[in-house]
């Protein structure tokens, strides 16, 4: 009964505060009932017994992600409304309703099934911490590593792409072959 | 000199190679005696061909790519022999006459690159080394017509080049059905047209694949209605491009016919004889009366050139060693007149920079010798006999008599028609008194003009009094093609119409 | 309680993790090695980076087919190696492409070398595996350096490039999860061979079907776009635009052999369940792509974005080749992925050699059609090589291209699909156009402007790198044959 | 030996074109004559020496020289037969030749063209001999095209000549003359290379032996399209109706060339093809086709003799009478009596060459001046000239004991021993119509006024050696219609005889006189209009009849206007709105439809991401809607 | 009882709203909120199917999900600050230099 009050409860406010993020002209709004969906869907995370990662989402989007945002939004000085011209906004509630339409088709199917067992079931009366350790770094070692290397490429990406070094273009700068292509020229 | 063959495709390629060195004043000369040495290599090969023989001869194998059946595979037998003698002479004979001095190097090199792409089509006994061939000679072509051509030259290449691609790529899709039902049927990849030869397919598919051939060979001859692309190439091509297109570059097509489609698909030859025919007199006489409307010399010859073309493709199509003989017969033939008249209009273009009917007149009185010369070359063009264009048309259409006298009388209006047109631009061109100021003190055959249409004049002549030499291993190679054909037909119509065909009913 | 866990070196198979380790290790020195220096020239770096990769490529090359390792999330099958020896060598081909006579930005980055050497580990992971998780994260290793690399190019034009380009991959991630999640939730697992197993014994619940329908789309969409399939190629053009010339080369390649083994994989196993939807999705998917590709690229007036939709085209060329799942259509791929490469590397190469920091002749294109007028008489040879690459392009034998379009045609023959060659073969027709186009301004015409320096950008190393493409594109009739023979081997041997 | 004259005969011409043609583009050289004219008394020497050995020992030579298409069964060598026709044909043909070349020596005197006239003469010559000598079809097509090509080159031998409106000259000019001739000759050659192909593939062969003796075994509608198409050829080179209209415009050509080739020669070959294949034409089952020939040939005797009647024109009066005579030659072959059509052929050789040559001896006098109410009174100074004339024109009229006599005679009398009385009747009123034309013509050009003065024209006679090369024709024309007997007796080795009935043969006297009460008033009646001078009949000539024959019934009008105009549109139309509008303009029209396509396709491509993104989830979304309709209903 | 196709159903529909926002915005910045919104759906459906089929998984993916979003952000902003440098705005109807 608990779950079920929760989940419509979480349901109800996601959907909501997912809608004032997609709808809403305020950034400001928009990115703040995205970091408050974010919390509410790691209440479905608790709710579904995945605690570990529920703190994850916590800490990395609403801490880490949102932050990011929040520089990034004082950077492009957007606090004002945003201007949209909506175009076509006929055609994208209609792609929006049907992929809902189709996607609530599919899993309304009966995707579940009880003849699949868990390849790394969780374990009962351990923490789901505790399991999640285990799986994560003995199967997905690897993927892991590679998260952290794209991790890495994210991090030279976002520095080298903010750098000042950016400000002035060798690709457009003629000065910087001046010497080359007077040589040429002769 | 068992690889002949490949000296023969590749000498010139590699000359050609060797020509980006040679210097811009000699690049003529260069390739005049390359073109010289191409031909007398090819008449060595008539030399060591063995006329009796009726089967592939200087055979060469290679594997290439064996797990895909590709082999450098060559042959020549006596349908493609005489060909291949007279690609290696209209390439010399049109280096000779030809008047082009701007960027002459690259003329040069693209002609012999050109050469090796005629040589390999009628050599490859491979399909996909036949494909490769057929698809490269697209490119010098193009490159000829391109960059030495007249007005619309970009469109005309362009169309030239596309259209004839176009049409090849559905024949590569039949080309890759067939090796598939090769391989299902023997468990080898194999391309080789001679191993091809001994399927024996259904006739269902035979209809297909013959109907997937036709479209490359079709455009190629070029067939009604595939032949619009023909008038704009010969109209805005230089003079050698003309000369090697109407002599060598529309006889692959023909060539197809009968190297593929004839023996791989019998049946389906056989039931596709009527369509064919009738298109073939379409072009026939729908084409003659074309040209009868144009006001271009030029023009007026390229649609004679499909009016011709006709003719062979009828001929393919009578099943019987009199039609194919005379319509392999009639390819040389085609190639060299016609190779020949597209010089004679190159040599009055140089002079006057026109080649419009109206601004001639009267040139048989200042240009005797040229007047006589294309009066040779059109008298042979109307299939004058002793004259080389007779021996063919009349076995073209002796032979399709026996497939149908109503088409035969149709297509033999040719002769007919042929006359006018061929006659009007006679009379236009070089009769009546001279009318126009600047053809007054126009210069007659310089020698070297005189010198490169003189063999051409030989050969007329000499092929049409005396035709056996070339005829001889021609009707060899085709009469044991249709004994195979007959052989391996199963259905019964064509079985019969193909021995009925074959021999005909002495006395009975 | 849980039981602690006993894993044996061996059974990890370490040796699998090579060749991305061998790059990785190498990004990594490079950002040491900028570090200790700053001062150090681009070459160093280059020269360094093919070093790698030529021990990568040996790495890989010495792998024993059909491996697993690290808890079965690497999977070492014939078609992973022979796309890594792929990646590897346009890699190699590409690289030199940095040392032109101009500085160009993003050569001037070290880190350029360090996120291109991670991409290769990106991609080289992605095809190493068959765990969604796995092909997931590499794919995004991948694309994230792909979008720095594009913008590092640092102009308007690559911004919006990689903006879009960022922005449309966010999207297909998206989907690519979802579909991964429906997948997930038929089958408990995200282990491709596990998966198979899984949904074949499910193949008939009822009301089941528009789930496994729906699974394969999602992943569709998530393909479809990196291999830019028509109607998610929008993007292409535009990118390809945008990017500089060698990198274009390189994405018209690599990302594609990557996605095409991830897309082998997949929806090779649900054509093998019997989801003879997914074929025919593919299929007609194939053959739009090729056509729209090709019908557009025949009034562009970019040579360079003519040559994106000419990539897209050849890409829908080849799914069409995927949809069959036979071996022959399988070798088809890498067949015409490996003789695209060289031919396409070079056109690409050409085309940076020829490039101006200033627009000259068009306001907005780098390498207008009219660029190239009378290209001939300015620098015969190397409109000559610009000519051949088109050619092979347009499937002009005996160049590289059309023993791949003709493997390609032959495999849709052996499996009964003769409307679909015709429809190459017309395509082909059609797109022989666009490729004669330039090759007309090239010979045909006159130069619009008096004397101009075309090969503004050349260099010893650029004109190396594509001799060697140009050998590789004339010499194609001489290898085809090893190079099938091998890649049918290790296909077949993979048993795709 | 007899082998050797056999090639001298055919050969030497050509050796005379050949060596003509060497000096054909420089200046006039008499020599070049003088040789030619030698080489081809050489050929007469060598024809009359084999005629007089077939005269004497009656079996044919038969020489074959070498292969010349051999292809799948069919094999033609180069082979020639020398027997009763060829020979004949052979001796008249050089010995007109021959003295029509020495004729040409003088007549084209003034010529700067004339080496180039005697290698176009001497070939003519060669390809006739080939023609008669052939002993095959095909060897018989290769003189057939080979004299019309001759032909084509002779007519047109003033080629400078501009086109003119055919109300200023009816044949327009010389090259437009050569090639209607060329191409109407090309029609009727298609039916002959139809008739050839019929004969091969029903008895294997083209040699004339081989396809006589299988004749019997094929089947009457075999034989039957045999015959007539072989005759469709024959109607084209004899310029039978309705391929007629050639021949009087082939008399652009210069005189000499139409008394050889449209007057003595070739005109004859679709005579002599009939009676080269009288074993086909004389088969019970091709009695219709025969009778048809006869018909046509009678019917065309009269329809040209109409036309002579009122034509001012000195050569088209002659010519005209040369197709009246093909009639006359025709009706005797389609009614059976070949060996009496293969006599008048050679009579006929010998008096029109003479009167053509007698006509351009008129021509060179005047001018060049055609028109005979421009002339009269000529005798005074051209006596020989209007003798030779004369001579002839009674010749031609039938008049006893001239040549024409015994074989037109004949003739007549076939017609009415066969019965075909309403074909004897035709001919017998030809026979006057033949009369007073020829005589309207001697009389209005040497008798009379002298209305050439009015025109500044002072005549002179031809070169004496010419009047004396043209003797043996006057002699012959005048005596060889006694040499009938022995003729008959000659060729029916070979050909049918034909023998008249009893009741015929007893009424022959009457017949002939009837013949020659009606030739003899055509002839007075010309001498009662014209020999006083000429008085023109205003109302007559304005009359219907007359114009229309004046204008040869409007038949080349009428060609014109529906054949060669309606040619000319059409082939226009084909190429403007046909060829180029539909045929060139769909496959254009399929690569403009690409190109806008791609237009069309490139909107797609606005460069906004927001409509790229739209259009993934389009693709994204339709894909997922059709997956979810088919998992629905598969 | 909530079952799987509950949590399912919510993230279809979570999933939905987010290619909603992917396609009606204009600014960059909030069309990036929009991929965010995706993707964590997708995270409610793993940790859902985890949880009923007791498999970690789905939360393996979930959790790498999480990572790839997070380095998304880092590269999309970094490529956002580039451009707004360049051009002044992150409205991508101004973004359209390229077309055709």
């Amino acid at each position: 009964m608990y779950e079920v009050v929760a989940f419509y409860l979480f349901s109800g406010l996601t959907i909501g505060l997912f809608l004032v993020t997609v709808m809403s002209k305020n950034i400001l709004y928009a990115m703040t009932s995205l970091a408050a969906g974010m919390v509410l869907i790691s209440g479905f995370f608790f709710i579904l017994g995945a605690d570990f990662l529920g703190v994850v989402q916590l800490i990395a989007y609403v801490g880490a992600v949102m932050a990011l945002y929040s520089f990034a939004m004082m950077f492009f000085d957007a606090t004002r409304d945003i201007k949209e011209k909506n175009t076509n906004s006929a055609l994208v509630f209609l792609l929006g309703g049907l992929s809902a339409l189709v996607l609530v088709l599919m899993f309304a199917a009966p995707i579940h099934s009880d003849a699949i067992t868990a390849l790394y079931p969780m374990h009962e009366g351990v923490g789901n911490a505790q399991d999640v350790g285990i799986v994560l770094f003995t199967k997905y070692l690897i993927p892991f590593e590679v998260a952290a290397l794209m991790l890495l490429v994210a991090m030279i990406a976002g520095i080298i792409l903010a750098g000042k070094k950016m400000d002035q273009s060798l690709t457009e700068d003629m000065s910087a072959d001046e010497i080359l292509i007077q040589k040429d020229e002769k | 000199m068992d690889n002949i063959l490949s000296i023969l495709v590749f000498f010139p390629a590699i000359a050609g190679l060797l020509g980006f060195i040679v210097d811009k004043e000699s690049a003529r000369v260069y390739g005049i005696t390359v073109a010289a040495i191409e031909f007398l290599l090819s008449i060595w090969l008539w030399v060591s061909f063995d006329a009796s023989n009726a089967g592939m001869q200087f055979v060469e194998m290679i594997p290439l790519i064996p797990d895909f059946g590709v082999s450098y595979y060559l042959g020549v037998d006596g349908i493609s022999l005489f060909i291949l003698i007279m690609a290696a002479l209209m390439t010399l004979i049109g280096m000779i006459s030809m008047s082009i001095t701007e960027n002459i190097k690259n003329m040069i090199i693209t002609l012999l690159f050109l050469e090796m792409t005629m040589m390999g089509v009628f050599v490859a006994l491979d399909a996909i080394i036949f494909y490769l061939f057929w698809e490269l000679s697209l490119v010098p072509m193009l490159y000829i017509i391109g960059a030495w051509g007249g007005n619309l030259r970009i469109y005309a290449s362009v169309k030239f080049f596309l259209y004839t691609f176009a049409g090849s790529l559905i024949m590569l899709v039949g080309m890759l059905f067939v090796a598939y039902i090769y391989h299902n049927l023997t468990g080898v990849w194999s391309f080789a047209i001679t191993d091809w030869y001994a399927l024996v397919l259904p006739v269902e598919y035979q209809l297909w694949l013959f109907g997937a051939f036709f479209f490359g060979f079709a455009i190629k001859v070029p067939m009604f209605p595939f032949h619009t692309w023909l008038p704009y190439a010969h109209g805005q091509a230089p003079t050698i491009g003309s000369v090697i297109l109407a002599a060598v570059l529309l006889k692959m097509g023909t060539y197809g016919f009968v190297r593929f489609s004839l023996p791989m698909f019998p049946d389906a030859s056989v039931m596709m004889i009527t369509p064919i025919a009738v298109i073939s007199i379409i072009m026939i006489i729908y084409t003659a009366m074309v040209a009868y409307a144009q006001k271009d010399i030029k023009q007026v010859i390229a649609y004679s050139s499909v009016s011709h073309m006709g003719i062979i493709m009828l001929g393919i199509f009578a099943m019987n060693a009199e039609g194919i003989s005379g319509s392999v017969f009639q390819m040389l033939s085609h190639g060299i007149v016609s190779g020949a008249l597209f010089m004679l209009v190159g040599m009055i273009y140089d002079r006057r920079h026109t080649k419009m009917l109206d601004e001639f007149g009267g040139l048989a009185a200042v240009m005797p010798k040229y007047a006589v010369i294309f009066g040779i070359m059109l008298m042979a063009s109307v299939g004058l006999p002793l004259t080389i264009g007779f021996v063919g048309e009349f076995l073209v259409l002796l032979g399709f008599y026996q497939i149908s006298p109503v088409m035969t009388l149709l297509a033999g209006t040719s002769i007919i028609i042929g006359a006018i047109y061929m006659l009007t631009i006679y009379k236009r061109t070089f009769f009546g008194p001279v009318t126009n100021e600047a053809n007054k003190v126009l210069k007659d055959l310089t020698p070297t003009e005189t010198w490169s249409l003189i063999p051409l004049v030989a050969i007329v002549i000499w092929l049409g009094v005396y035709p056996k030499p070339v005829l001889e291993p021609i009707d060899n190679s085709v009469k044991a093609m249709l004994e195979f054909m007959d052989e391996k037909a199963i259905t019964k119509e064509a079985k019969e119409l193909i021995i009925v065909a074959k021999s005909n009913q002495g006395g009975a | 309680m849980l039981q602690p866990i006993n894993v044996s070196l061996e059974s990890l198979n370490l040796v699998t993790l090579a060749p991305m380790l061998i790059a990785i290790v190498g990004g990594l020195v490079i950002l040491i090695l900028d570090l200790i220096n700053e001062k150090l020239h681009k070459s160093l770096y280059v020269m360094l980076t093919i070093l790698l990769l030529v021990v990568d490529f040996g790495a890989t090359l010495g792998l024993g087919v059909n491996e697993r390792g690290f808890f079965d999330v690497m999977l070492i099958d014939g078609i992973s190696i022979i796309s890594q020896l792929m990646i590897i060598v346009a890699s190699i081909i590409f690289i030199p492409l940095a040392l032109t006579s101009k500085r160009f930005h993003e050569y001037s980055y070290p880190e350029f070398f360090a996120l291109f050497l991670f991409m290769i580990a990106g991609f080289q992971f992605m095809v190493a595996s068959d765990n969604l998780i796995l092909i997931f994260v590499g794919l995004e290793t991948a694309s994230l350096s792909l979008y720095t690399l594009i913008a590092l190019h640092n102009r308007a034009n690559s911004f919006e490039a990689a903006v879009k380009y960022f922005t449309m991959g966010a999207l297909a991630a998206a989907f690519y999860a979802m579909g991964s999640a429906v997948v997930y939730g038929l089958t408990g697992s995200v282990e491709l061979y596990k998966v198979a197993e899984v949904l074949a014994t499910r193949m008939n619940e009822t009301g089941l079907m528009i789930a496994i329908f729906g699974s394969s789309v999602l992943l569709l969409v998530a393909f479809a776009f990196k291999l830019s399939l028509f109607p998610f190629h929008t993007w292409a053009p535009d990118v390809y635009e945008g990017a500089a010339a060698p990198l274009v080369g390189y994405m018209s390649v690599v990302p594609k052999i990557a996605a095409f083994v991830v897309s082998i994989r997949i929806f090779g196993m649900y054509i093998d369940l019997g989801v003879e939807w997914v074929r025919v999705t593919l299929l007609v998917m194939a053959v739009l792509t090729m056509t729209m590709a090709n019908i557009m690229a025949l009034v562009q007036e970019d040579v360079k974005r003519m040559l994106a939709y000419s990539s897209i085209s050849h890409a829908g060329f080849i799914m069409a080749a995927l949809a069959l799942d036979t071996t022959e259509g399988t070798t088809a791929i890498f067949l015409y992925y490996a003789l695209f490469m060289f031919t396409n590397l070079g056109a690409f190469a050409m085309l940076w050699i020829s490039r101006r920091k200033k627009k000259a002749f068009s306001n907005r294109y780098d390498h207008p059609y009219s660029k190239f007028a009378g290209f001939i008489k300015i620098m015969p040879v190397g409109a000559t090589i610009m000519a051949l690459f088109m050619l092979s392009l347009a499937g002009v034998p005996p160049f590289s291209l059309f023993w791949g379009k003709i493997y390609v045609m032959q495999a849709a023959v052996n499996s009964g699909y003769i409307w679909l060659a015709v429809v190459m073969g017309l395509n082909s027709a059609i797109a022989a156009y666009y490729y004669l186009k330039l090759i007309v301004y090239m010979f045909l015409m006159e130069p619009v402007k008096k004397v101009d320096v075309i090969y503004y950008n050349l260099s010893k190393p650029l004109m190396v790198v594509i001799g060697f493409a140009t050998i590789a594109t004339v010499g194609a009739i001489f290898y085809v044959q090893p190079l099938v023979s091998y890649l049918y081997y290790m296909i077949s041997a993979s048993g795709y | 030996m007899m082998e050797n004259l056999v090639y001298i005969a055919l050969f030497a011409p050509l050796v005379s074109s050949l060596f003509s043609a060497l000096f054909g583009m420089s200046k006039r050289q008499t020599f070049v004559g003088v040789i030619a004219s030698t080489l081809l008394f050489i050929s007469f020497l060598a024809s009359a020496t084999l005629a007089s050995h077939i005269v004497s020992t009656g079996t044919p030579i038969h020489v074959t020289m070498m292969d010349w298409i051999s292809a799948g069964d069919l094999s033609i060598p180069f082979g020639f037969l020398v027997d009763q026709v060829s020979v004949t044909m052979m001796t008249v043909v050089t010995l007109v030749s021959t003295v029509v070349h020495i004729y040409s020596i003088g007549y084209m005197d003034h010529d700067k063209s004339f080496n180039r006239f005697f290698s176009y003469l001497s070939a003519f010559v060669f390809s006739m001999m080939i023609l008669v000598m052939s002993d095959n079809f095909a060897g018989l097509f290769i003189g057939w095209e080979g004299v019309g090509v001759c032909s084509w080159l002779l007519i047109g031998f003033w080629y400078h000549k501009a086109d003119v409106s055919r109300e200023e000259n009816p044949s327009i000019s010389p090259s437009w003359a050569a090639n209607e001739a060329f191409i109407v000759n090309r029609i009727a050659d298609l039916g002959m290379l139809v008739g050839l192909f019929i004969l091969y593939w029903n008895t294997g062969s083209l040699q004339y032996d081989v396809v006589f003796e299988t004749l019997p075994s094929l089947s009457g509608s075999v034989l039957n399209a045999a015959a007539i198409f072989l005759f469709i050829g024959a109607m084209g080179k004899s310029a039978q109706f309705p391929l007629h209209t050639w021949l009087t415009d082939a008399m652009e050509g210069p005189t000499p060339v139409s008394a050889l080739i449209h007057a003595a020669t070739m005109v004859t070959a679709g005579v002599f093809l009939v009676i080269r294949a009288n074993p086909l034409f004389g088969m019970e089952e091709v009695a219709g086709v025969s009778y048809f020939i006869a018909a046509l040939g009678t019917f065309v005797a009269f329809f040209a003799a109409s036309m002579a009647l009122v034509n001012r024109d000195l050569k088209r009066i002659i010519a005209f009478s040369t197709l009246s005579q093909l009639g006359y030659m025709f009706a005797a072959a389609g009614l059976g009596a070949y060996w009496i059509a293969l006599f008048h052929l050679a009579a006929h050789a010998f008096f029109k060459a003479l009167l053509f040559l007698g006509a351009g001896n008129v021509m060179h006098a005047m001018h060049d001046e055609l028109d005979i109410f421009k002339m009269g009174g000529l005798k005074k100074v051209m006596r020989p000239t209007y003798i030779y004339m004369g001579l002839a024109s009674l010749a031609l009229a039938g008049i006893p004991f001239f040549a024409g006599f015994f074989s037109k005679d004949a003739i007549i009398e076939t017609a009415w021993n066969e019965g075909t009385l309403v074909l004897w009747a035709i001919l017998v009123i030809t026979a006057g119509m033949t009369a007073f034309y020829s005589f309207r013509q001697v009389f209005l050009t040497f008798e009379g006024d002298e209305r050439y003065k009015a025109f500044d024209i002072h005549p002179h006679e031809m070169y004496k050696f010419v009047l004396i090369a043209m003797s043996p024709l006057a002699l012959l024309a005048v005596v060889a219609g006694f040499g009938m007997g022995s003729f008959e007796h000659f060729v029916t080795t070979l050909l049918p005889e034909y023998h008249m009935s009893e009741h015929t043969h007893h009424i022959a006297w009457l017949l002939g006189l009837v013949v020659l009460v009606v030739a003899v008033g055509g002839i007075a009646y010309a001498y009662k209009k014209y020999a006083k001078g000429l008085k023109r009949d205003e109302a007559l000539e304005n009359s219907f009849i007359y114009q229309l024959l004046a204008n040869q019934y409007y038949i080349p009008q009428f060609y014109e206007a529906f054949i060669t105009k309606p040619y000319a549109m059409l082939s226009e139309i084909l190429w403007k709105e046909v060829d180029m509008k539909i045929v060139d303009a769909t496959v254009d029209g399929i690569a403009k439809l690409l190109y806008k396509s791609g237009d069309g396709a490139r909107r797609m491509q606005s460069g906004n991401l927001s409509n790229y993104l739209n259009w993934m989830a389009v693709g994204a979304v339709l894909l997922l809607l059709v997956a979810a309709f088919s998992a629905m209903l598969g | 009882m909530i079952g799987l196709s509950h949590y399912l159903i919510v993230s279809a529909l979570i999933f939905s709203i987010g290619l909603v926002g992917v396609l009606r915005r204009r600014n960059l910045l909030m069309l990036f909120f929009a991929t965010e919104v995706m993707l964590n759906a997708v995270n409610i459906a793993f940790a859902a199917i985890s949880h009923y089929y007791n498999d970690l998984t789905g939360q393996m993916f979930a959790f790498f999900i999480i990572a790839i979003a997070a380095s998304e952000v880092a590269v999309g902003l970094g490529i956002l600050i580039v451009l707004y440098k360049k051009h002044g705005t992150l409205d991508l109807d101004d973004l359209a230099k390229m077309r055709g």
